[in-house]
């Protein structure tokens, strides 16, 4: 693990790169890196993430500063902006039940090829996927989901990068940070190795790969 | 009583102590409010909590817990979180007992629609898939008819969030049922005749020669 | 959730009853509920697990009282009894990767068909298996694996039921917990609703059916 | 210095700071021993610990925290704890970096064989086949015969446990690894020449006309 600035984080990101971004209508997202992709103007991006939040909040502002190509997610229903650049053809918009979508990213961190869930069956999500039948009942093929990186939001993270999350700011953090090429962690707060005790760890320092520096 | 108060008394009443309850936005939130005395049920939000309380006091929110729709909530004394999949996990499971969702279309074998229109309201399935799918009893909560237009219908013309039948719709009219994959009245509203469910309905309605009236 | 004493239930259980029991070689497992299946002589069982222990602990006393009919394990290396019993035609024996069995449970309890991993390709374990490719890489296709009960041994659990494992004791017993079609479980210590914080629980007190008193 | 000192001492050169590493059950485990000055790695229990520490003193034993192979253990300062889907995940998902594991044969193109002898020894696979399939990098840590057997060989006559192939097999005469599929001598033990690599080896044996000793 590499401490880094956020200045230093997001100029690894290359403009055209596929980002797992943690979070559930903003809360559990990493806010300084979305400012910095902003400041950047990392453009072209495909996002992969639970929703895209509110205008102004999260993902959102990188949808309204229009750097986001494609969006991969479960719900954009409370961002009128992520559907007008949709219908407007601006945005590609990929819409996977949530259930599906956080085990499709789960599946590409674990080293699977997919999962057989009965989501979706005879709806038009099962278009162009593979059926199939386990104890004589229908499931769809969904297959693992990667990314180039993951950013994730964690209440408190030591010094050699366990993370911890905390109450419903948790959500997709701990799933993406597996499967990510690269992760790129900020936390709330960064505490003495120790402080989180075993237990507590959500996400192991060995898959952390930077953790932002105060300040 | 208003069509809201009707449907989310009447859905209150299908709960029992212990159950696991995933509550959508909208109607289906109201039912916390009429849970029958001295019947605990866990709450679950679908982004990451069992144990949903109240809306905090003022003063009190906290950023970091939420409820699916971003708004600040409480957590109960034994409350617990968890990420993403294992909170599909529990839903996909099996693991949920009952789930309440809002509705735009049931046909008469009880198969729901509620999560697009195509070419105009495209927000997403969020979690409804997963739910109307895995949850071990869905009940429907919604307004009889919309703009005058039948919601229970021969055919959803909508896309279907699960080709699963629902357990239970309940309307500010009526409860319905679909044993044997037909819809069947079981209950109507205080003051609404048999009459008025079937002129408001568009599925073939199987009605028994009893129908009593809601218990709210 | 009821508060059941140890006879009680293991009285629930039925002779043949397929059992998932959390434990990696004793540590985590119930050994209350150990020691009652074999005092009540509890049959015919199939038991899901990592391994079966030592001769005279956790599975291994269940092995040891010939109430084993057939195990589903990753691992029998430690118990000479139970490699005994296998070569002599007295025990069945299903010997499956251990991130495999952890998969296929995890899938039961989680409403999934199955899983797609590499490990075992082009080896025996693929025998009789449907193979799949996604993305120009084979897959086995594993699918999920049921029981009846799930027996767990936790830290800490609370009024409700709600459950925290610690260090490796937890290992199998949350997945497992989630896949039981009835959840039993053993506390070291039962504590006051609340004394677990939310972001410690690791099974959640809908899940668990029993939950056993002391003494 | 003895067989077993050699393959450990010669491992750990393969470790670098921050590396998440997996060690086998024998002499793997005895790789910890010899890490170089001030390189800090971690080591990983498939049981569900990442921070492995030595046995702990006499006294300080804890029943909740072992080793995979059920031997009190301690955790470190940053040690954390997980179930064995996340274990396995780690593992399968290509998050470890090094594994280190015993073998019984090595094939020419890398194969390894070690978790059965049919007939004969049948202890179950364990976790290895997920690290085989899994790890980043596979080391291979074994005797390079066996009463007098050459255990790498021209075609692996027990159960392969992957057909991955792994990258680096370190026995107490010589280091092996496989560029192209073939294996290939890249150093010798302290006083063993090639031809006695040779003379134990039953594969075929690419030998570059410069072949190093160990620098242990």
């Amino acid at each position: 693990m590499k401490a880094v600035s956020v200045e230093e984080a997001v100029a690894i990101i290359p403009a055209g790169a596929s980002l797992m971004i943690g979070g559930f209508m903003a809360v559990g997202t990493p806010e300084r890196l979305i400012d910095e992709l902003v400041r950047q103007g990392k453009d072209g991006l495909t996002v992969i993430a639970n929703d895209t939040a509110l205008p102004g909040a999260g993902i959102g502002k990188l949808v309204s500063a229009g750097l986001v190509h494609k969006v991969i997610a479960s719900h954009i229903g409370l961002n009128p902006e992520t559907q007008q650049k949709m219908l407007a053809g601006e945005l590609e918009v990929e819409l996977v039940p949530q259930g599906t979508l956080i085990e499709r990213i789960r599946a590409a961190g674990y080293g699977l090829g997919g999962v057989l869930t009965p989501t979706g069956v005879g709806t038009i999500v099962e278009e162009g996927k593979r059926k199939l039948e386990v104890d004589g009942k229908e499931y769809l093929l969904e297959t693992a989901l990667h990314a180039d990186f993951a950013l994730v939001n964690s209440f408190l993270a030591d010094y050699y990068g366990n993370l911890h999350y905390t109450l419903t700011a948790r959500n997709f953090n701990p799933v993406i940070a597996m499967a990510g090429r690269q992760v790129i962690a900020e936390a709330d707060n960064i505490v003495p190795t120790g402080v989180i005790s075993p237990d507590q760890v959500h996400t192991p320092a060995p898959v952390v790969d930077y953790l932002l520096m105060n300040g | 009583m208003d069509a809201q108060t009707i449907i989310a008394k009447r859905i209150a009443q299908e709960l029992r102590e212990g159950m696991l309850v995933n509550l959508g936005i909208g109607i289906p939130t109201l039912v916390a409010n009429y849970l029958p005395a001295g019947v605990h049920v866990y709450f679950q939000s679908e982004n990451g909590l069992i144990g949903t309380g109240p809306v905090p006091e003022p003063g009190m929110q906290l950023r970091l817990l939420t409820d699916a729709g971003g708004r600040p909530v409480t957590a109960l004394p034994g409350a617990c979180t968890f990420d993403s999949a294992v909170s599909f996990g529990l839903i996909r499971g099996g693991h949920v007992d009952v789930t309440v969702l809002g509705g735009l279309q049931v046909d008469q074998q009880g198969r729901l629609a509620n999560w697009m229109i195509p070419g105009k309201m495209v927000p997403g399935m969020g979690g409804a898939m997963d739910l109307v799918t895995g949850a071990k009893r869905v009940v429907v909560a919604m307004q009889h008819t919309a703009k005058g237009k039948a919601k229970i219908v021969r055919q959803c013309s909508l896309p279907l969030t699960s080709v699963r039948q629902v357990d239970l719709v309940v309307t500010d009219l009526a409860v319905i049922a679909f044993p044997g994959g037909r819809a069947t009245l079981l209950e109507t509203a205080p003051g609404v005749s048999v009459a008025d469910v079937l002129a408001g309905t568009e599925a073939e309605l199987v009605v028994p020669d009893q129908v009593p009236t809601m218990a709210i």
